[in-house]
């Protein structure tokens, strides 16, 4: 069995004014990929577009070996952190949490088991009983990231997934994520805006600018000077 | 200062527009209840409207269940799968709404006396004359409607939450159930209701169909009617009046139970 | 005034009529309310009499229940063309004269070619026969049936599958051919596939139709001319055209 | 692969379910063209049909207009407002929905022949017997459901928004045109839709509050109604038709429009 | 007139099983304040509470020495940045800037020019066009920060109004709003995670836990020690 986890074959995407250009990208089982770039240039689409979000691409996305078009979505094992965390808005935070696990007809001790713990990885076990229209952006943060990681899936795409959190919960989540990691050794792309934070997690460093992914670095190697002055800009190396 | 009187403006405006309206209904239904009042305790005492009481109330749970039933599927089936021409089947199954309820009888009545209502008839389903027709009737005014109000709904649910649902493993029935369904709750129990109370007030598709055999076919309409034919308009205001009355106990159970359909956000409790 | 020798041949027209309809009755209105039933030949009489007098004719259709609760309840309107006398009953206070117009003839109908051999009321009672009869309260056809039935002694020997609440239903029934044989009036009758059977056994019940001034009228001397037009021979003929007899 | 024929299997049936009610509305309709295509010349050539062509327009119209305008503010005042008992307003405003149309005719003849409505017809309002009439009952049938309708698709609208609105200077006038009413636009729609269509076909409560006069008071529904009872079905067919045709060609407008309606997400061109 | 822009007077609120605690506090007129505190600590509820979002509080909220209840909504002149932005999703991102003056009826042209100005400011030129639904997490953070501005408001509320941004992009945010505010003089509170940001735009900062507001600092004393641990290792200054 191949060790490649997703691979980008010559993608490319145009939503409105937007292109997302020709990418090709091999992640491997278990690697842990940030995912850098200036507001607006493309990382949510590529992530959405990994998932299977969007039907009229060019090239291809495969996910362990398949495209992922042909698998169908209750099947592709993909664990989703949006951006706006896409909360069931009619399901409690316990609820919401525990749907993945519902959907695979888990008996309903299991599911207890398991949301509680999570919660308490994530420490919202005092709001499990609220509705995610009542509780904080930082809450609804850890639900959508609880709602993810229940299923253990062999593949995590986290869009900012710590965004709206202090440092001190920052911190115990980087904890609990790298635990994560190593326990189901699954494969983790996550966009962030913070370098630390991506050095920190991940394995490698894409950047993406306007739609195209200009360069994937060895984490260590994030902050050598790069050919583009927008990315060496972009990383605070130089001014332009 | 300015803004704050065109707000009590507007407000006052619409307040007294609502305010109107529920005057000018009072007293156009007060007229029936002074009418029929004198006559209730008759006409709850007749075993011909005790009989129509339950036939109505019989025959427009039934048509409702079914229309759920029918229109649920159908509205998803025209929302939210790959079925060609869904725009065209829409305006099909939505053609019927614009038809006096006269044609719709005579269609049912010409429809069940072909070929196809005899073999239904051969295969124990009567409908022509029988207490069937009414259910049918009701359900041939309805369903169009019903299709109409589910899909107008499906359609303003997010189909996000349901990709998002898919992807945390809900198969497409899953999906709806759990996710499009309770998410337009609050349109279905409106729906229901709706359909409900135009199956209790049906008369003109059903007349055709059924005619009325009283003590066999005769709704509370139909007593309606034929007491008006009669000229004893104060035993059809009094079944007119049980009318309301089971119309009234229906709507306020559904107006509680809306209570309990929304979505919980802080914005409830918020100062406008 | 010319009084018209005898000798003459029949006029078609009292000298009355004639006068008024030649002086007019431009500006004048008369409101008419008349069973749906009688739509066809009424329509032409009214036209026929708006356009020689000038009178305005508003003839307001519908079905006697809706009519009676029309009359009684808006309290407007000159006159009443009814099904039957019987239709009158409930607006009985509100009719000051009633004339007879036409006979009202309910027949036994059966489909065309009268498959079952249905020659008379006695056939009803044969095994098979499907009959479909009016309300035996509300509508004047359902008693007439009734009465004629029970006449017979046969009234509950008789297979009656429904009952309906106006004519026209009535007679669908028998056309989508959901009955064998129904009683109807005559002018209900009429269509394709339906053939009316020929037996002297309704003739007890011929009724007639009433035209009743309503004392709600405010233009006695347009109604007056209008009851009179009724009783020429031009109105008389169109009654005749759409199958009404005559009064003897 | 389990999961992929469950998939299957729902949409299948939902697709079978929407095709069949399609079919079968369609078969009942065919029998009205049928019926009625040899007869559809003659009644088009016909004054009275085009007269009563004219008039179903004009009344539907006119009544769907004073329909909506009464029925936003009101379901405004019912769902936005400080207004007391909002809840039993609204079942009382809600109560003739189930009241067969007979009643409701019946309730506007006694309402308007009495000192009221006579008092209206002195000041030149002549409600029975007139055309004025027809559309005061095709309002009074449809209002309660245009309240209906609007005041749950006003509920739906996330109020938070409307707060956002005021703060940044939007009288209440404004946050309901701006921010409320297009926010339900396509509900709002959805409702002219279906009050014109019923008020097309509308013809119980018009038949006793005005009767059917000809080429004064004869709506198309009324049109149908005497040709059935002279036992002229292919007339009355004919006229159905024509009811059809108008029915389909607004059908086809709304749903052309509706697409403008939606909210633009890029959940729109999502893979479900 | 009083220098006080905002005076909450021992200020309660009470949601589900959460109290924000009562709450005493001034804010000057032009001062920046920037509130700190964990996720569900109650930092939204605080600002929401002061645009006057909820009415059974106890204690007051004053603005400009009015109670917040007591002026009509349209008339408290609050530009405010909610957390997940609160776009208006029928109106397109133009519409949405330029929605404030509209609703002042100013004529089209002074609309034309602002919303182009404020869009050229938060380098969202390229979408004014677009409608919410389809545009990026930052992109949306900005047209809402445009949409609060282009009043330029006595009071600016803003939740978060960085955190989906990128490190360009909030250095040049965090320079135009100190132009806007040297400009119209207005009052800032503002919420962040980022102990940085706070120091850089604020004078003072307030520490909210657990719907207490534990401190309120010049924002040069911000990491000197506290009297309550919880508060010294939320900033990082001492280990629990
Ligand atoms: N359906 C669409 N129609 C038009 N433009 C679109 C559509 N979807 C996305 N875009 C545009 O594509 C660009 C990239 O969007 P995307 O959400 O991927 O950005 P992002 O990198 O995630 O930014 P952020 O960090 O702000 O979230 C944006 O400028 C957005 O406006
Ligand atoms: N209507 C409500 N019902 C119940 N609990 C509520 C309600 N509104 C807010 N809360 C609770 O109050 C707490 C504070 O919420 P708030 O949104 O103010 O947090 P916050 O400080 O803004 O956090 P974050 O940084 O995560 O946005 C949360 O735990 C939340 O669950
Ligand atoms: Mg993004
Ligand atoms: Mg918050």
């Amino acid at each position: 069995m191949s060790s490649v986890s997703i691979e980008l074959r010559n993608f490319a995407l145009k939503k409105g004014d937007f292109h997302l250009g020709g990418i090709s990208l091999e992640i491997q089982k278990r690697e842990i990929f940030a995912l850098l770039g200036k507001t607006g240039s493309g990382k949510t689409l590529l992530l959405e577009s990994i998932a299977g979000y969007y039907k009229n691409f060019e090239g291809d996305i495969l996910l362990n070996g398949t495209s992922v078009l042909h698998t169908p979505l209750e099947e592709r094992k993909l664990g989703f952190v949006y951006q706006d965390y896409g909360l069931f808005p009619h399901m409690t935070i316990g609820q919401n949490i525990a749907y993945g696990l519902k959907m695979r007809k888990k008996n309903h001790k299991v599911i207890s088991e398991e949301v509680s713990r999570l919660a308490g990885l994530l420490s919202i076990s005092h709001i499990l009983s609220q509705y995610p229209g009542t509780v904080s952006g930082g809450e609804r943060q850890r639900t959508a990231l609880a709602r993810a990681l229940i299923l253990s899936p062999d593949i995590l795409l986290l869009d900012e997934p710590f965004s709206a959190l202090d440092t001190v919960t920052k911190q115990s989540l980087y904890r609990e994520l790298i635990k994560i990691h190593g326990e189901f050794k699954c494969t983790i792309i996550f966009v962030t805006h913070d370098f630390n934070e991506a050095q920190l997690l991940a394995d490698r460093v894409g950047i993406i600018d306007k739609g195209r992914l200009m360069a994937v670095r060895h984490k260590d190697a994030l902050f050598d000077l790069y050919e583009d002055d927008e990315v060496n800009f972009f990383l605070g190396l130089k001014e332009l | 200062m300015k803004r704050k009187s065109t707000l009590n403006l507007f407000d006052i405006t619409a307040i007294i527009i609502a305010a109107a309206i529920a005057f000018f209904i009072i007293s156009a239904l007060l007229t029936i209840v002074l009418g029929g009042a004198p006559y209730l305790k008759k006409a709850l005492l007749s075993d011909e409207i005790r009989h129509a009481i339950l036939l109505s109330i019989y025959t427009a749970s039934v048509s409702t269940v079914i229309c759920v039933i029918l229109a649920v599927p159908a509205a998803y089936a025209l929302t939210r799968t790959s079925l060609p021409f869904k725009k065209t089947l829409q305006i099909i199954i939505e053609l019927p709404l614009s038809l006096p309820y006269l044609v719709l009888g005579l269609c049912l009545l010409i429809v069940f006396s072909s070929d196809f209502g005899r073999a239904l008839k051969d295969l124990g389903l009567k409908v022509v004359f029988d207490k069937n027709g009414i259910i049918m009737a009701q359900i041939f005014v309805n369903l169009p409607f019903a299709v109409h109000l589910m899909r107008a709904a499906i359609d303003l649910v997010d189909a996000r939450l349901e990709f998002i649902a898919g992807s945390l493993g809900a198969s497409r029935l899953e999906r709806f159930t759990t996710i499009t369904l309770p998410l337009c709750l609050s349109s279905v129990l409106m729906m229901v209701i709706l359909v409900w109370s135009r199956a209790l007030g049906e008369f003109g598709a059903t007349l055709m169909l059924v005619g009325v055999t009283r003590m066999k076919t005769e709704t509370l309409p139909a007593s309606i009617y034929l007491n008006i034919s009669t000229g004893d308009n104060g035993m059809a205001m009094a079944a007119a009046i049980i009318i309301l009355i089971i119309a009234a106990v229906s709507l306020t159970i559904t107006t509680v139970l809306r209570k309990y359909t929304g979505i919980k956000s802080r914005i409830s409790e918020v100062v406008l | 005034k010319p009084v018209p020798s005898q000798s003459t041949p029949p006029v078609t027209e009292t000298p009355k009529v004639t006068e008024a309809l030649k002086s007019g009755l431009a500006g004048h209105t008369l409101s008419i309310y008349c069973g749906a039933g009688m739509t066809k030949p009424f329509e032409e009489i009214a036209k026929l009499f708006q356009d020689e007098s000038g009178c305005a004719m508003e003839v307001t259709y519908g079905n006697a229940a809706q009519i009676q609760t029309q009359i009684n309840t808006s309290k407007e309107g000159d006159l009443f063309i009814a099904g039957s006398a019987d239709e009158l009953q409930p607006v009985k206070d509100a009719v000051t004269q009633s004339t007879d117009l036409v006979k009202h003839i309910p027949v036994l109908a059966v489909k065309s070619g009268n498959p079952l051999g249905i020659t008379g009321l006695n056939d009803l009672v044969k095994e098979g026969v499907r009959v479909v009869l009016g309300d035996a309260e509300s509508t004047p056809i359902g008693k007439i049936a009734n009465k004629a039935l029970t006449d017979s002694g046969i009234l509950d020997k008789v297979d009656v599958i429904a009952r309906t609440a106006t004519a026209p239903e009535i007679f669908n029934a028998l056309k989508m051919d959901q009955c064998d044989a129904i009683i109807v009036w005559k002018e209900n009758a009429g269509g394709d596939g339906v053939e009316i059977v020929n037996t002297p056994d309704m003739g007890k019940y011929i009724k007639t139709v009433p035209a009743a001034s309503l004392s709600y009228s405010d233009d006695a001397e347009a109604l007056s001319v209008f009851l009179e037009f009724l009783d020429t021979e031009d109105a008389k003929a169109i009654w005749t055209k759409y199958g009404y007899e005559l009064m003897n």
